[in-house]
């Protein structure tokens, strides 16, 4: 378990890396349900011409 | 008879719609290959132990938080002298990946500093003006979203991008010096480390990953945006429309 | 001569109007009627150069009116919804300082003239914001009694002015008209100028 | 009062003795919205005394968080007084636009032959003369509060003359933003007070810089070169934002 324990920084490396995943990950899920509101909002309004 | 008629957007779509998922695996590509140089490859700093491997997300993060203005401000721009109102659109949807990455940049280099300094926050320099790039970027997000009319909040948005790159190298110079005249040059996150190689290596990968990151989210943000802004239009309406997303 | 080539504005994403095209010759007003929301006024605000319109191109003897030279400005005036006063500011000083402001600078004497031939002579110095909505409008009048500019937009220019106003309002324009001027008027009231001056657009 | 004694328009051009503007200068723009601006702010008086009196309690405010141990308020001194000025600029910056903008003059002053960016000058040179300097020559009677010594007051002073225009002239651009937006001040100090970092931390650091014993002349020279960006940038942007506004 040498890697993890990063020469007992592994607290800090770990959690810098996890919240940069975590950033990532809330980015990209966020991102995927704008587009799919976006889409059902515009093909799903009635054609008012 | 209500020919809406448009040019960009609707051509800009599929083309971003298709360009996207490439840029996605080369984010992805780089990523491993970065990760792999700064853990495996890259040797152990004698000064900082492995605390340091933190830079090889902080350093990316912190030059894309810059390099995003720079875009945004290339687009604004473009936005303001051509009128074109994608351009626009790229600019607001860079914006919030710029808010992302000063964020991650200023997280991660608080655990970074944690470890060498002995404090989350020391007031240094880079620090300091990624903190306020932060306020600049939820500034343009916050005006973005107290306009209604999406033309007049284009052009908003498109001034103070503007003006916010003329000022960013003011406040990066202004807080150097006052950082400099208070806590003299102490041992800052701009002294990185005697860089190895591999050590570089690693950071450009991950700075390359992070580039291409940032595309492939803006292309996704801009097609939604696209959506968001041309309810009303004629070729919003192909039937195939949410399976393209 | 005021003309447009296929106008089109938006308000958001929604289409006020489009295709819209008009020439208005000298010594003619041209009435825009339509129903509230019909974009009467986004139409006078692109005449005057203050909102850009989606497509289409609109000029006043031949120069660009969006974005309007110095000389066209000075050319112009705009009497739109607000009257434009400062409440702070007497009757003349505010007079004073849309003349000035305008283009048109006067002495203290024009001024006064202006506002007794609009029947606010015994207001001058009272600080605007005692005046009614109707003694508002007047200033407007006033400002148009001036004279200077040739090309007149107007928005809703009868609102509020009681018959005695409304008398003036159309005196005025229909010596305008004579003079060889432009007017165009955003309006429900009819104004009771000569049928042959008169231009009609109707806003979808 | 019956109409008919309107002037006929063809005598018009006589009597109302036009002198013909040769042309639409900057000066005489300045001039007018700086004459225009003053006279209303000297008619409300009071709201400018709320404004100096905002900047008085915000400074005054701050030894009773702490001690009022002299050697601490020293060190507290230049940065409270820079904060306030900061935050008094923030609350008159909204009434320069809005007002005109409720009651139409905003798209009169658009509409001018005149060029905007110069009657926009015009108007911030008004707002710093009735807000900005106002403060300066406040600050060295509240530098007795936090015991300054004379010469601290005397480069404070000078960096608030140097610093507050450039509150006004970057603040005008915020303030022209966020008009007939929602998010109101808020918005505006979200906006602006970023921009303003640069000028707090030359401008506080000037009498800083002199109580370390270092002379605060590059401090005051570089607020003076903010200044001069600011003066020939702000208008212009300002207007744009201005136009954008009433479109």
């Amino acid at each position: 378990m040498q890697f993890l324990d990063m020469g007992n920084y592994g607290f800090y490396v770990w959690t810098a890396y996890g919240v940069t995943a975590l950033a990532i990950a809330v980015e990209v899920l966020s991102l995927r349900a704008r587009l799919r509101a976006a889409a059902r909002a515009a093909s799903g309004v009635e054609d008012t011409r | 008879m209500n020919l809406y008629r448009f040019a960009s957007p609707a051509a800009f779509y599929p083309v971003a719609g298709f360009w996207m998922p490439w840029f996605a695996i080369a984010a992805a590509v780089c990523t491993v290959v970065g990760l792999y140089i700064g853990f495996v490859v890259a040797p152990t700093d004698f000064q900082q132990g492995q605390a340091y491997r933190i830079i090889f997300i902080h350093v990316p993060s912190a030059w894309m938080s810059m390099f995003i203005w720079l875009v945004m401000a290339f687009w604004s721009l473009l936005a303001l002298s051509m009128n074109t109102r994608l351009s626009a659109m790229m600019a607001q949807a860079l914006a919030p990946s710029g808010a992302w990455m000063t964020f991650i940049a200023l997280w991660t280099g608080a655990f970074w500093g944690r470890p060498t300094w002995g404090t989350y926050w020391a007031w240094d320099a880079r620090m300091t003006s990624e903190l306020i790039l932060l306020f600049l970027y939820f500034g343009v997000i916050a005006l973005r979203n107290a306009i209604d009319d999406p033309r007049r909040a284009d052009r908003a948005c498109s001034v103070l991008i503007l003006v916010g790159a003329v000022n960013i190298p003011i406040i990066y110079f202004s807080v150097q010096w006052w950082n400099t005249l208070h806590q003299g040059a102490s041992v800052s996150l701009t002294a990185a480390p005697t860089m190895a190689a591999t050590m570089l290596a690693g950071m450009l990968v991950m700075s390359l990953a992070a580039w291409f990151y940032t595309i492939a989210v803006a292309l996704v943000r801009v097609r939604a945006i696209i959506l968001e802004r041309e309810q009303g239009a004629a070729w919003i309406d192909a039937p195939d429309l949410a399976r393209r997303t | 001569m005021l003309e447009a080539q296929d106008l089109a504005a938006r308000r958001g994403a929604h289409l006020l109007f489009q295709g819209l095209s008009f020439r208005v010759p000298p010594g003619q007003v041209l009435v825009i009627a339509g129903r509230n929301g019909s974009g009467k006024t986004t139409l006078l605000r692109i005449l005057a150069g203050l909102t850009q319109p989606a497509e289409g191109r609109v000029t006043w003897l031949g120069q660009d009116l969006a974005s309007p030279a110095p000389a066209t400005r000075a050319d112009t005036l705009f009497a739109g919804h607000a009257p434009a006063l400062k409440d702070e500011l007497t009757v003349i000083e505010n007079l004073l300082a849309l003349a000035e402001l305008a283009g048109t600078p006067l002495s203290a004497q024009a001024a006064q003239r202006a506002l007794d031939a609009c029947g606010l002579k015994a207001q001058r110095h009272l600080p605007a914001r005692t005046l009614s909505q109707g003694q508002r409008r007047r200033i407007a009048l006033a400002r148009m009694a001036l004279g200077g500019p040739r090309l007149w937009l107007l928005d809703e220019p009868a609102t509020a002015l009681d018959a005695d106003g409304l008398r003036l309002l159309a005196a005025l324009t229909g010596d305008h008209l004579a003079a060889g001027g432009t007017v165009a008027a955003a309006t429900h009231q009819p104004l009771d100028l000569p049928a042959d001056r008169v231009q009609t657009l109707a806003m979808a | 009062m019956s109409a008919t004694s309107h002037p006929a328009s063809a005598s018009r051009r006589e009597d109302a003795d036009l002198p013909a503007p040769a042309d639409f200068g900057v000066f005489a723009a300045v001039r007018w919205a700086v004459a225009r601006d003053l006279r209303i702010a000297l008619r409300s008086r009071a709201e400018l005394a709320v404004q100096l009196l905002f900047f008085v309690i915000v400074v005054s405010l701050f030894p009773l968080s702490t001690s009022p141990e002299r050697q601490l308020l020293q060190t507290l001194g230049p940065g409270v007084l820079w904060v306030a000025a900061l935050l008094a600029a923030l609350l008159s910056l909204p009434r320069l636009f809005a007002g005109d903008l409720a009651d139409g003059t905003l798209e009169q002053i658009a509409l001018s032959p005149y060029p905007l960016p110069a009657l926009v000058f015009g108007k911030v040179l008004a707002h710093w003369l009735a807000t900005g300097l106002p403060l300066a020559v406040l600050a060295p009677l509240l530098g007795l509060q936090y015991a300054l010594p004379a010469d601290t007051l005397v480069v404070l002073v000078g960096s608030l003359l140097l610093g507050t225009p450039i509150l006004s002239l970057v603040g005008a651009i915020g303030a022209a933003l966020t008009l007939n937006t929602r998010g109101g001040g808020g918005l505006l100090a979200l906006l602006v007070l970023p921009l303003y970092a640069p000028v707090l931390i030359f401008g506080a650091g000037s009498a800083d810089a002199l109580r370390a014993g270092l002379s605060a002349a590059p401090n005051l020279s570089l607020l003076g070169a903010g200044l001069l960006v600011a003066l020939v940038g702000a208008p212009f942007a300002a207007a744009a934002a201005v136009r954008i506004a009433l479109d």
